[in-house]
């Protein structure tokens, strides 16, 4: 299984996700360097977290416009699956492979804490080794995490069980529509979210509850 | 020939930085604002010397770049005095 | 004001003032040179002899600090000190202030501190791993208080954030003695390995001289000046020299210069901190024994029409210089134009000690390297001691009940939950935080190894201006005791002396005092200095700043598996104090805040052989296993710190100790409270008589309540809601 | 009475908002960019009437809070339409 982590200048999860999913892999993911304009054929990609390109004009914009998006966006149209975490959310609404927008957080401070979640839909290529509704801890680290769309994709996301988890009640750091976490397009191959899994994948650093996000789409695509 | 372009929130899309203004204003006593709203100017210089073209471009920058149109409304001014 | 900033204006002694000079300094600069300096002479000698620079009143005192040790690899001297962490790994760090800066633009001020203070840490080939800050705000009701902490906090966040290294920890006081000069301290700490550390010096005549980084624009001219001069109402008309930080910038910066230092092209690099061009090229070339030759028409430059003078001593950000081996100019350009940042050979190494700088196809300046590096005079300014104050007066006092005290100190602004500031801070980021900020030391793993950094900043300014001396030992102690308690070896410090006008005698006397004690904790704890920085003239209108010398303590663990936390972890445990409790409420905060007593009266004493003692003590029963959770006890003393163990992991306590106010609140030094579970009680006491440490155990774990039989009942919850509402509540402007 | 107020960088500050625009467009092809500033609009909405009254407070509002004077420039236009 090949998975790539896509590197933009501002980009600083990379090294991080990558220990992830050396970890549930096996082997080192490619890491793709930004200004690249081919990318070889990936069964998995990851937009990390960061700051690409600074994140001046809106957070996740030209990372959108980069010469590698439109291969990771061939690739998406293709079938390959793609996890964007924080500004990688960012990119891929961007972008439009995800529908919304993520705003300013209403506190207008940056915010990094953990989250309780709740796995709303435990079915896809990513949360399949959740259980439904299950509640589990992932930090947030971000300053736009408000998830933005209007009423009719609301609706839409949710007939179609594309809400991937949710903020617990009562602790929604940014002001996100319907207590939104992440999404995932109709196929659920493509998962956007403000959570970083990749901080809660080892005992050391305070739980695992990250880690069978990254096992369970290394299994889906075995 | 230069350009701004301003760019502003739908309405309807909730302005947590404008209402945070609006909440500090009335923290420093100035009464009588009914409302407050935060958007980007964006100034740009263009090479571009012929107005219709260069608004073409500029066009053609808000939505590919600049403006995020599912949120945001934008709304170009050409200097044209140069 | 970019007018006079030419050679075409002819320096006169009144110029030489507006730079900050005395007539006696002019006068050295007119013999130096054999004649009357230009002004693009006199700005660089100006930047080069201001006290930020050129330590002009603190050298002869700095030159006292212990600074060596086996671990040490390189103390006092370069950008940051190197210890060895061993295994061939090394921890680079480094403290700076940015005082002025922030409080004219608190966003901006605070965080080029952060990228400053990086840059000193990557130049050396480190990568940065962890970030804290020391910062001190006026009162909480003062009308700029708000503004100036969510400035700071943002501009800090804003900038560590984005480059993507964590902010771990740091500490933040509040006292009216900042109300016109805020402090911001900021550290770096990053790793290295041994063989791969760069320095300051440039060797080889010819080798190129590049410039790296950022364009130059007019920022931040006189910068350097500015941070050595007094406040005054007026100095509200400096403010265009206010610099912008570009963290996107910083972090291409810091990933092109990792990758060209994989290679072995850097003869030398420096960053462009205070003073720019000049402090860095001066630098570069006098610590090589060469001369320096630059062109300014190469300088890469943001505006138009920019003197030389400017170039030479714009304060832009997120550049570099370097020295090359001649030949490796090509490769190093594609690195850095791959990163897409501006590279240009501006200058070449020459023999002759000499600085010489073209400018349009004209020599602009000339000037002898020694007399600009270390040339300024040293001042031996004169000091009078701090008069020793007399001890707290017990009687005549009525103490409030004691459950109301601790409420009342729980809710300070001194020890109220700094969760407000911290959860803008991505202190996570690098997946290798294993204890982030609001434990003691904060743990940070060595990338890929077993290996933990333990890092804390502390100081008591309200002990330093009591008795310098004593404040000054005390703060190196609490930040080994932090460091300790976390079951990691100290190893060493880096500091930040904030202090006001050493013009004045007892400004100086304080600062001789606070490092007089250092130096002796350093020595008795085996806790060199290796790096460091002096703020001086912290003063608005006169009034100076409680002296704040700012320590940052570095240690390691050989495994972060055997470290542990500041929480009580589980029911039914022993919980000793370590070390005597005499009741010391001298400064303490129960004086001040509950008593509102501003009588100044002597601190607590620190027995520097009591806290090496407890010390090892603590290291050595959390490495046997013996102890499973273990808190310095510092401000508010043993009930504050008890609750603080209680609301870590909302486990309570009760405790059939019968003690007064003092005993609750005093805060004698040297102390721990620690956790030992049953199955480790013989093991404990046993070594604790083997070592001959004064332990006492006061209560059990379990519950959740803080109970003192007969004396309280206060549920965790409360104590914790207590704790966590202040700082939101002043800065949603609902107290203060 | 509604008002817009531009605020946009002091000349000589650094911009890294709008550099970054410039590259970005750089890359996407738009060319004849010759150079790029970002700034804030702030659309207000004031009870006062009187546009001189308004203009007075508008103008201590920017200097109180709306725009950070060390390194900002604010001008103030107001809609004297309604
Ligand atoms: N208080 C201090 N204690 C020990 N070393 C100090 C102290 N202050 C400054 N130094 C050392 O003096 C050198 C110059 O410091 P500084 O001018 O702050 O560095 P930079 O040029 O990076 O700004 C550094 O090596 C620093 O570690
Ligand atoms: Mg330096």
């Amino acid at each position: 299984m090949q998975a790539a982590v896509i590197v933009f200048p501002g980009s600083n999860c990379d090294r991080d996700v990558a220990v992830c999913l050396e970890a549930a892999t096996g082997t080192p993911p490619l890491m793709a360097w930004h200004g690249d304009a081919s990318l070889p054929d990936c069964d998995l990609i990851v937009l990390p977290g960061g700051f690409s390109y600074g994140d001046y004009l809106r957070c996740g914009s030209m990372a959108a416009n980069s010469p590698i998006m439109r291969e990771v966006v061939a690739q998406a149209h293709k079938g390959a699956a793609v996890l964007g975490i924080c500004n990688g959310f960012q990119i891929l609404t961007e972008c439009g492979l995800l529908p919304g927008v993520l705003m300013q957080n209403t506190g207008l401070n940056f915010v990094c804490r953990d989250t309780r979640l709740t796995v709303s839909n435990a079915q896809n290529a990513f949360t399949h080794l959740y259980q439904q509704d299950e509640e589990i801890i992932i930090p947030v680290a971000h300053n736009e995490g408000n998830y933005f769309a209007d009423e009719s994709t609301l609706a839409s996301l949710q007939e179609h069980q594309q809400i991937a988890f949710t903020y617990g009640a009562g602790d929604n750091p940014n002001g996100a529509s319907l207590d939104i976490a992440g999404i995932t397009d109709k196929s659920g191959k493509i998962l956007g979210m403000m959570p970083h899994p990749e901080r809660r994948a080892e005992a050391a650093l305070g739980g695992e509850d990250g880690k069978r996000l990254f096992t369970g789409i290394v299994e889906s695509l075995a | 020939m230069k350009a701004t372009i301003n760019i502003t929130l739908k309405s309807g899309v909730l302005d947590p930085q404008g209402k945070a203004i609006e909440n500090a204003l009335g923290q420093l006593n100035f009464s009588g604002v009914n409302s407050v709203r935060q958007g980007k100017l964006i100034e740009i210089d263009l090479s571009e010397t012929d107005a219709a073209k260069a608004e073409a471009s500029l066009t053609a920058m808000c939505e590919q770049l600049l403006a995020n149109t599912v949120i945001e409304n934008y709304d170009i001014q050409l200097d044209k005095s140069e | 004001m970019s007018t006079r900033l030419n050679n075409l204006v002819d320096v006169t002694e009144d110029i030489a003032r507006e730079h900050g000079l005395t007539d006696d300094e002019y006068k050295m600069i007119v013999g130096h040179l054999g004649r009357t300096p230009n002004m693009t002479e006199l700005g660089v000698f100006s930047v080069m002899w201001s006290e930020h620079c050129s330590y002009k009143s603190s050298r002869k005192w700095l030159k006292k600090l212990p600074t060596e040790g086996p671990q040490v690899i390189q103390g006092p001297g370069e950008n940051a000190g190197v210890i060895d962490i061993g295994d061939g790994d090394t921890a680079i760090f480094k403290m700076e202030s940015h005082n002025h800066p922030s409080f004219i633009e608190p966003y901006q001020g605070a965080a080029t501190g952060v990228g400053g203070i990086m840059r000193d840490v990557f130049t050396m080939g480190a990568r940065p791993v962890a970030n804290l800050n020391a910062l001190r705000f006026g009162e909480p009701s003062h009308p700029k208080t708000r503004h100036l902490v969510a400035g700071v906090v943002s501009g800090i966040g804003g900038y560590g954030n984005c480059i993507g290294v964590p902010t771990v920890g740091g500490e933040v006081n509040f006292d009216a003695s900042y109300n016109g000069n805020i402090l911001v301290n900021a550290m770096c700490v990053g790793t290295a390995r041994a063989d791969k550390i760069f320095y300051a010096a440039a060797t080889g005549i010819g080798s190129p001289v590049v410039y790296v980084g950022a364009k130059t624009g007019r920022d931040g001219i006189h910068g350097a000046t500015m941070a050595s001069a007094e406040f005054d109402d007026a100095s509200q008309e400096k403010r265009p020299t206010v610099q912008v930080g570009d963290p996107f910038t910083e972090k291409l910066l810091l990933e092109a210069c990792q990758e060209l230092m994989a290679s072995d092209a850097i003869i030398g690099i420096q960053d462009m901190g205070a003073a720019g061009l000049t402090s860095s090229s001066v630098e570069m070339a006098d610590k090589g024994g060469v001369g320096i030759f630059i062109d300014l028409d190469k300088v890469p430059c943001r505006e138009t029409a920019m003197s030389g003078y400017e170039m030479l001593l714009s304060e832009s950000q997120e550049r570099m210089l370097m020295v090359l081996k001649p030949g490796r100019e090509a490769e190093a350009e594609k690195i850095f134009h791959r990163w897409g940042l501006d590279f240009a050979v501006i200058g070449e190494l020459t023999d002759g000690h000499r600085m010489v700088v073209h400018h349009q196809g004209e020599e602009i300046a000339d000037m002898p390297l020694t007399h600009l590096a270390d040339g300024a005079p040293e001042y031996d300014r004169p000091h009078v001691a701090t008069p020793k104050r007399p001890e707290f007066d017990a009687s005549n006092v009525t103490h409030p009940a004691i459950a109301d005290s601790l409420k009342s100190l729980m809710g300070n602004s001194e020890i109220a939950s700094r969760r407000w500031i911290w959860e803008q801070y991505d202190s996570m980021v690098m997946g290798d935080t294993l204890v982030g900020p609001g434990g003691d030391a904060a743990l940070v793993r060595v990338h890929g190894t077993q290996k933990a950094l333990a890092m804390s900043t502390d100081v008591t300014p309200r002990y330093c201006f009591a008795d310098p001396i004593e404040g000054g030992k005390q703060a190196v102690a609490e930040a080994y005791r932090n460091i300790s308690a976390t079951g990691a070896t100290p190893l060493a410090i880096t500091n930040c002396l904030n202090f006001g006008n050493p013009e004045r005698p007892e400004i100086m006397g304080q600062f001789v005092g606070c490092l007089d004690g250092m130096g002796q904790a350093c020595l008795a704890l085996d806790f060199p200095v290796v790096s460091g920085n002096v703020s001086l003239y912290n003063e608005t209108n006169g009034t100076g700043i409680l002296p704040t010398p700012a320590i940052g303590g570095v240690g390691v663990i050989a495994d972060y598996n055997n470290a542990i936390g500041s929480g009580f972890t589980q029911a039914d445990a022993h919980v000793f104090v370590i070390g005597a409790s005499h009741g010391a409420l001298g400064c303490s905060l129960y004086q001040r805040h509950v008593l509102q007593d501003e009588a100044i009266v002597a601190p607590p004493a620190v027995d520097l052989q009591a806290e090496r003692a407890h010390g090892e003590f603590v290291r050595a029963t959390i490495a046997a296993g013996a102890v499973s959770a273990a808190h310095d006890v510092s401000d508010g003393g043993l009930l504050v710190a008890l609750s603080e163990m209680a609301m870590r992991h909302g486990i309570g306590v009760s405790s059939q100790q019968q003690g007064d106010s003092a005993y609750w609140f005093g805060e004698d030094q040297g102390r721990y409270i620690v956790q030992v579970s049953a199955d480790q009680l013989a093991g404990f006491t046993t070594a604790a008589q083997a070592a001959g440490v004064n332990v006492n155990e006061i209560g059990k774990t379990g519950g959740d309540e803080l109970t003192i039989d007969a004396t309280l009942t206060i549920s965790i919850a409360e104590l914790t809601r207590i704790n966590q509402d202040w700082f939101p509540d002043l800065m949603s402007g609902k107290t203060a």
